[in-house]
């Protein structure tokens, strides 16, 4: 090969290096390894996890323990879904491409909106894409964010903002944990680019999404809802309660844990932001024999095309978390998303029922919910000492609920272990 | 059956995969439990399809990519390496997939470890000391990069508002420039592909926040004046980001740290070999100088002495005053980093300089055999140096001679089973064609590509209409992109319910299951 | 690329995949450790192949076949219904997976359990008490059933020396009679598809040590006289051993042990779902009565009351006097009962019943459709009569009217994407097409097996060419089958090393390795 | 569906089944599971077995803890690969026959003799078909066999010749524990049909295989070899030392434990024996185009052409598990093999060395040796207390070493780890 190119070494093809910018020692880095030491080093690694097949786990906000259905596992690890870059050809790219938009399809299903993107990186940071849009629709500079909208997805819009210059004003949640109505009517103004809620919120209760939404608007700002989809299922669907962008988390919908990622993130909207949407987007057309078929579309929204002028920066996306999105919806179809969302909702109400501790958000949830426990880190240490992981301790995140517990109830969660959480929690109440 | 199908095309009522859990708890009536206004009138129109037909829809649709495990993926910036089978393996352990983002860090030792470990791995390759993994991928990287660079002026009280950008750089970079809030300025390029240094220096003025450069850079040339382009920019109080798609070119050879950048993004989906999944997942880890450090992302990863001094324990930090905040939800695409982690485990410090080495000479190979008589005349060579791991031909000697367009050649290639280059990018270049063959290519992989090139641009010369129609052999042949556009149809519209199996699914639960 | 290139043809010197493990102990040299006598002098032939072009070669070769999550597959006899994935992630579990064969019973309780629990399932299913799991496919359960025939006269003091086989038996029934040292008999079959009494009646006799027979039968009937068929059996002292491949027919609606037989065996990979694996693996386990117990193989799995009395617990029972020994090493196929448990486990007992009906409905529509005029008349049913989970055609029209065989309609199919039918088998049927469809198969599937095969009758009578020498879209075309038995090639001849990638594998040992 | 078959019910369609012999009532097995649910059964159930990677394992005697590429369980699981039947139909059957035929041409180098089948089921099960074997072929009465057999090998060996007819001789072990040369060439007459001997021996002995088959082969009798394929990458080859038919237990080549199977067994042998083997071959050829295939080929040896006539009974075999081997031996290389043999040999050597006990079998061994243990019992019993599972005690399977322990060293076994083993083994020697 050296010969081909016509150098001595392949030292002399890095001649364009300075010397004075080469490392001019070996990396610092231990000596590679066999596959099986690589496995055994990981092994040893991943076993001083305490994962969620370790404990019985309640902890949830924002991410969940779902059951993820076997076919996934199997399509996701096909090297032809695994290995393509983004479909940039899309003649031999059809098998991606199809994906797309049936993920598209049912994410506009979910959530009642008639456009979705192909996915983008994950939850928070699609919240601050929508705050992006907000900008570039209204040109306005303030976003009200409801203190119900998830912690990180209020951090990274913040963040985010920064960069493209918003002020962010928070809205409180009521006494009963939902977004305070009047505050939120009194706080918005002719400035307001957008109004973000969470959809159930943050402490698990179904927001009256309409009634906030006929305030948020009220002059003209967007009203932007982060779902949870799985529960979308029986919940009315954002798009029918005046919500103008939906974004969210997709993990619940057939993706692992994973210590927090990667997942995928969606992004749907009314159709009069389809040309302004972050993302790849997925069209169907025809090939030039009348046959049916999909390319990326409407790209001039895009970075690569539009460069400075792009809607979002965002290139590579999270193509394969959207493709288990599609097949675990595929999977519990019409019928089965319905029934999994009402065993969720039943095993959430027992729940909450069971437990022997006062609710912070009393009002309608599907999964998850808040409940003040008194000596907490007591009952903390006596659920870790039965296996047990009871959930989020609140203190961290929102320091006004000091003694809260954020609880969640997967369709992974038996009355079973529902029982022995409320045994634990009983055993605290009465202390001995 | 092979004809295009949506899932929803299959979908036949009363179908399913599913079969719900038992329901343990009292069947209270959901009207109970939800309130009308937050009750879904009408289940989502999700297909009915039973686990088999899933299985064949979406294998069937599989085989309609062409895929890295297929055949040579020369796609320029992308980094199409092997992706090796055990880093599956090892992010589907269940320590690693089945952890909870909110563990609690005494319960997650092992995760913070594993993270920590290649913060510290990254940190060492690119020659800055301080490591946040958790943007999600390039882009996101190189947004985390502008507002730092942004909290880092504020912090000195400079209000800075524009950032440099060469005109070969990647679009993520100018877009993400107007994201973060600042105004894009272009430098040009000079005769020998590097930065135009007098251009630079015209525009480098207080006012710039920061040159983003990517180096070597789209080209495939490592710009030899980087000292000196440093030294420009930090004489005006800019930062220098380093764009690391590239860095498969220089592992153990030269460090963006000691080239003088301040910040660095590393896209793991190349470099380190996470698969690209038709267009992700990804992360986009950045590196930073000690100025730079104390306004990265909360959580940090940190190594604490464990309380009873045995060993070191791991912690997230999350009191970081100054930090920006936070890019996204948790610590970051994890399972990523076990992949790329797994992948400097195996190759050690010495392998990746070698990745870095055979990067390089496999793409000058390439170069040579690209520049054969039938071959160069029609797809000169943009500049001709000895390239790093990619370089970029100009598809103008085909345009002129046969007239075929870059285009038409890209899309002939598919017939021949190889995926094309990078085309029209970079946008210097006229009708270009950007070719990465990567480190884990063999050389036959490489001659086979210039053999498919020469007998293609030699077919055109006797006809150019079978490239200009091409491809022929694939499942469909060209799409009407204008078309998609014009009239964008981005959702399948509710169908028509398609009638179950009478006699069928209702008599037999099974039936309709997926077990059946 | 996909020219048909060996893993011995992409050897190049040097290249390689493994990379050994660290070695921690004394580098003692080979020659002090294996004497002259006992080392090889000159390594085996293996390839020399980088991960990436193993994975290549072999996800390229798989891409050759035809595979049930494909398409449409009703290859007779065979039962190829979906493999449900839940199966492989079971199968895998480490507790499964790695699990020594020979780790105490005390520390594999699992798995003693999970084999105790499908013994059982299976009994209920057969209605016959006793199971072993232990012989490796149908054949071999065919094997041990004779042999535990033997055991069972020679206990009585009796020396047989024929079995009965109908001449619609499948293959293996009369190889395994010529293996356990018996004499073949063949039974006619009368005008109703069933065994021919009088012929029965007739080769009755005391030298007669077993009937095997497939009920419903390999023409896809039952044969309603099976009581009969014991009582003659039974009454000359044979046993009666049951043929399990059809098992998908009849569960929770007649059992073998009802019906009179003494030994059944079942096809795991068949009935119980474990995938094909392109020629096995399988499982075929037998259930016998109480006469036969005796006589099974050892180890038996059996449940004991735990020491403590706490609940119970199993064991391996090696200490049965009487037993025919060891059919195999080991317990059997354990990875193919997971599999078979969870199947059993996902569709309990009426879930079982409606495979069985749901496969005899499946199997009587497209009866009915290929009776349809355009069809029928070149197919025509060989014994009309409803059928179970399959039924057989015969070719003879087509032979007639259009002068192509069924080989021909078989090669024509799978043009149109879909599996052909098992043909030229049962024997006694003409230009024989056995097709069974599965419960898995959506009405869907049926119907457009039915289209594609109207569809290239019509055109034979057009133009028969087409289908004489068809396929036309396979990756091959019709295989010179004589030549490769006349001069059989069963191995690639030493190759001619290839040279490696000089000045690449040599300075590079990465580069050589599996993670570049 | 009924309409188009012209009944009413599903119900009339099992009409051909006499009343008599119907069950009559439901089967009697629990419902059926919710995917999560059998998942959750079968974990509990494998969570009740000490695996290979919950305790440090010296267990061999046939199969052994090797490292399985993760390459395999990507191609194993790919559809393609897992789902078809036995090629039968060669168009669409290419890739499974080529596996086939490389398959053969693998075992045939490894061997050391020129011809392969695709595979039979396993180990013992493949020493009985070489008998039947040696009967067709040499219509001969008597089997000699090594006492230095796997006991599972004459077991089913003695098994399935009750049923060809012919009579088993063992030939005992001599005080090394190899094959007694003096008892078998005494054994050796007119009537014997085949010697069966085994490489490395059960006790992990390398046998001189030319010597005894020289006494082996002095009246006619064929010379059968079971070998464990693996350290076959620096033994001699059993083809190079007299051996007519060489088989053997595959797992070792990239097959799972899974508690004994499946795996597959391989069956090598002389030219001359090609159209007397049982199971599927592959063979190469030419379709019309002139184009390079392979299909299944000598089917008349095989029951579906021949049926009573046939060579053997055998139908589904072990196809997956030989593509896996295939794989594996690809993955290892022609390198490979010889770098991980000299690893195994080499930490074998070391571990007799070090363990503080009186070998059986003193002569060369590559990954298995045996040792008397005193006290064996309590040996075992602070083995297992400390993780680790010593090996197979002989007593069950060979009487005569009632002290006897068969210890097993893969590639998967360290020295921390062999080192550990004999920590144990000092501590018993002297009782506290
Ligand atoms: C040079 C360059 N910079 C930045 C990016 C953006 O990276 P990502 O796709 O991970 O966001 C790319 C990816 O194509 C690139 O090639
Ligand atoms: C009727 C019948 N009997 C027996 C067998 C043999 O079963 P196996 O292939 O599992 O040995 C088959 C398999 O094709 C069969 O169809």
């Amino acid at each position: 090969m050296l010969d081909a190119i016509g150098v001595g070494s392949v030292e002399d093809l890095f001649e364009a290096i300075p010397e004075s910018v080469r490392l001019g020692r070996p990396i610092d880095l231990p000596g590679g390894m066999a596959e099986q030491e690589v496995l055994d080093h990981l092994a040893e690694l991943a076993a001083r996890n305490r994962h969620a097949d370790a404990e019985i786990t309640f902890l949830g906000a924002g991410m969940y323990d779902h059951y993820v259905p076997a076919l996934i596992d199997n399509l996701v690890e096909r090297s032809e879904f695994l290995t393509p870059y983004t479909p940039y050809q899309p003649e031999i790219s059809q098998g991606g491409l199809q994906v797309m938009f049936e993920f598209q399809t049912m994410i506009s299903e979910l959530t009642g909106l008639p456009v979705s993107n192909a996915s983008v990186y994950e939850g928070p940071s699609a919240v601050a894409a929508a705050g992006y849009l907000a900008k570039l629709e209204t040109r306005r500079s303030k976003l009200l964010t409801s203190r119900g909208m998830h912690p990180h997805s209020r951090a990274a819009l913040a963040t985010h903002a920064v960069g493209y210059g918003m002020e962010i004003v928070e809205v409180p949640l009521d006494s009963n944990g939902v977004t305070d109505a009047e505050a939120l009517a009194a706080a918005v103004d002719d400035d307001t680019a957008a109004v973000f809620v969470q959809y159930p919120n943050f402490l698990g209760t179904v927001e009256d999404l309409a009634s906030l939404g006929e305030a948020a608007k009220s002059t003209g700002a967007l009203f932007v809802c982060a779902a949870d989809p799985l529960p979308l299922g029986i919940l009315k669907p954002p798009g029918e309660c005046g919500v103008d962008i939906c974004v969210g988390e997709g993990q619940t919908l057939g993706n692992r844990l994973d210590f927090g990622g990667p997942s995928f993130g969606f992004f749907a909207a009314s159709e009069r932001f389809l040309r302004k949407m972050p993302g790849r987007i997925a069209g169907e057309t025809r090939d030039v024999d009348g046959k049916r078929g999909f390319v990326l579309t409407l790209q001039t929204r895009e970075q690569h095309i539009r460069r400075e002028k792009a809607t979002h920066n965002i290139c590579t996306s999270q193509a394969l978390n959207a493709l288990a999105g599609t097949a675990y919806l595929s999977w519990l179809g019409r019928e089965g998303l319905v029934e999994l969302s009402t065993l969720m909702l039943r095993r959430t109400a027992y729940a909450r029922e069971g437990l022997p501790f006062e609710p912070i958000n009393p009002g309608p949830v599907v999964r998850e919910f808040a409940v003040r426990v008194p000596e907490l880190d007591a009952f903390l240490e006596r659920a870790r000492e039965a296996g047990i992981n009871p959930g989020l301790p609140l203190r961290g995140v929102l320091p006004e609920y000091e003694d809260g517990l954020l609880v969640a109830i997967t369709e992974r969660r038996t009355k079973e272990q529902i029982d022995a959480l409320a045994a634990v929690a009983s055993r605290t109440e009465v202390p001995a | 059956m092979s004809d295009t199908v949506t899932i929803f095309e299959r979908s036949r009522e009363g179908r399913r995969a599913f079969t719900p859990p038992r329901t343990d708890v009292p069947e209270t009536p959901v009207e109970e439990l939800l309130p009308d206004w937050a009750r879904r009138s009408q289940p989502a129109d999700l297909p009915e399809v039973s686990e088999p037909e899933i299985v064949r829809h979406y294998v069937t649709l599989s085989r309609k990519n062409f895929h890295l495990d297929q055949g040579f993926y020369p796609l320029g910036s992308c980094t199409m390496k092997h992706n090796p089978k055990l880093h599956e393996r090892v992010a589907a352990l269940p320590g690693h997939a089945r952890l909870h983002p909110l563990q609690e860090p005494a319960h997650a030792q092992g995760a913070l470890e594993l993270m920590y470990n290649l913060q510290e791995a990254l940190a060492e390759i690119a020659g800055l000391p301080h490591v946040s993994l958790q943007p999600s991928a390039g882009s996101h990287g190189e947004l985390a990069g502008l507002l730092l660079t942004r909290a880092y002026h504020a912090d000195r009280g400079e209000h800075r508002t524009k950032v440099l950008t060469p005109d070969t750089a990647h679009g993520t970079n100018p877009a993400t420039v107007t994201m973060a809030g600042y105004e894009v300025v272009k430098v040009g390029t000079a005769d020998d592909g590097g930065v135009d240094l007098e251009d630079l220096r015209a525009k480098a003025d207080d006012d710039v926040a920061c040159l983003m450069l990517t180096n070597p850079n789209t080209l495939g040339l490592f710009d030899s004046n980087i000292e000196e382009i440093a030294e420009i920019v930090h004489g005006v109080g800019g930062t220098l980001y380093y764009d690391g798609a590239n860095l498969n070119a220089v592992m153990g050879v030269s460090r963006p740290g000691d080239m003088g950048f301040d910040i660095v993004h590393y896209n793991l989906h190349k470099t380190f070999t996470q698969p690209h999944g038709g267009g992700g997942p990804g992360a986009g880890p950045i590196a930073v100088s000690d100025r730079i450090e104390p306004f990265l992302p909360v959580p940090q990863v940190v190594r604490t002495s464990s309380s009873n001094g045995a060993g070191p324990a791991f912690d997230l930090d999350h009191d970081r005053p100054k930090s920006i905040g936070k890019m996204r939800g948790f610590q970051g695409n994890f399972g990523v980093f076990v992949r790329s982690y797994a992948y400097i485990c195996s190759l050690g410090g010495d392998g990746l300089r070698e990745v870095s080495e055979l990067a390089v000479l496999n793409a000058n190979y390439l170069k040579a055999r690209l520049a054969e008589d039938g071959i160069g005349e029609y797809l000169p060579i943009a500049f001709d140096r000895h390239c790093m791991h990619e370089f970029v031909l100009s598809g103008s000697g085909a345009k002129d001679k046969l007239d075929i367009k870059t285009l038409d050649i890209a899309k002939r290639l598919l017939d021949h089973e190889v995926h094309p280059p990078t085309v029209y990018f970079p946008l210097l270049v006229d009708e270009a064609l950007m070719i990465e063959p990567t480190e884990t290519e063999p050389k036959e992989r490489l001659d086979h590509f210039a053999d498919a090139m020469r007998e293609l641009l030699a077919e055109a010369a006797e006809d150019p209409e079978i490239a200009r129609t091409a491809p022929h052999t694939t499942p469909v042949r060209r799409l009407d992109e204008a078309g998609a556009a014009k009239r964008p149809v981005v959702r399948q519209s509710r169908r028509d319910v398609n009638p179950g199996d009478p006699g069928r699914a209702q008599d037999h639960p099974a039936a309709a299951s997926g077990a059946l």
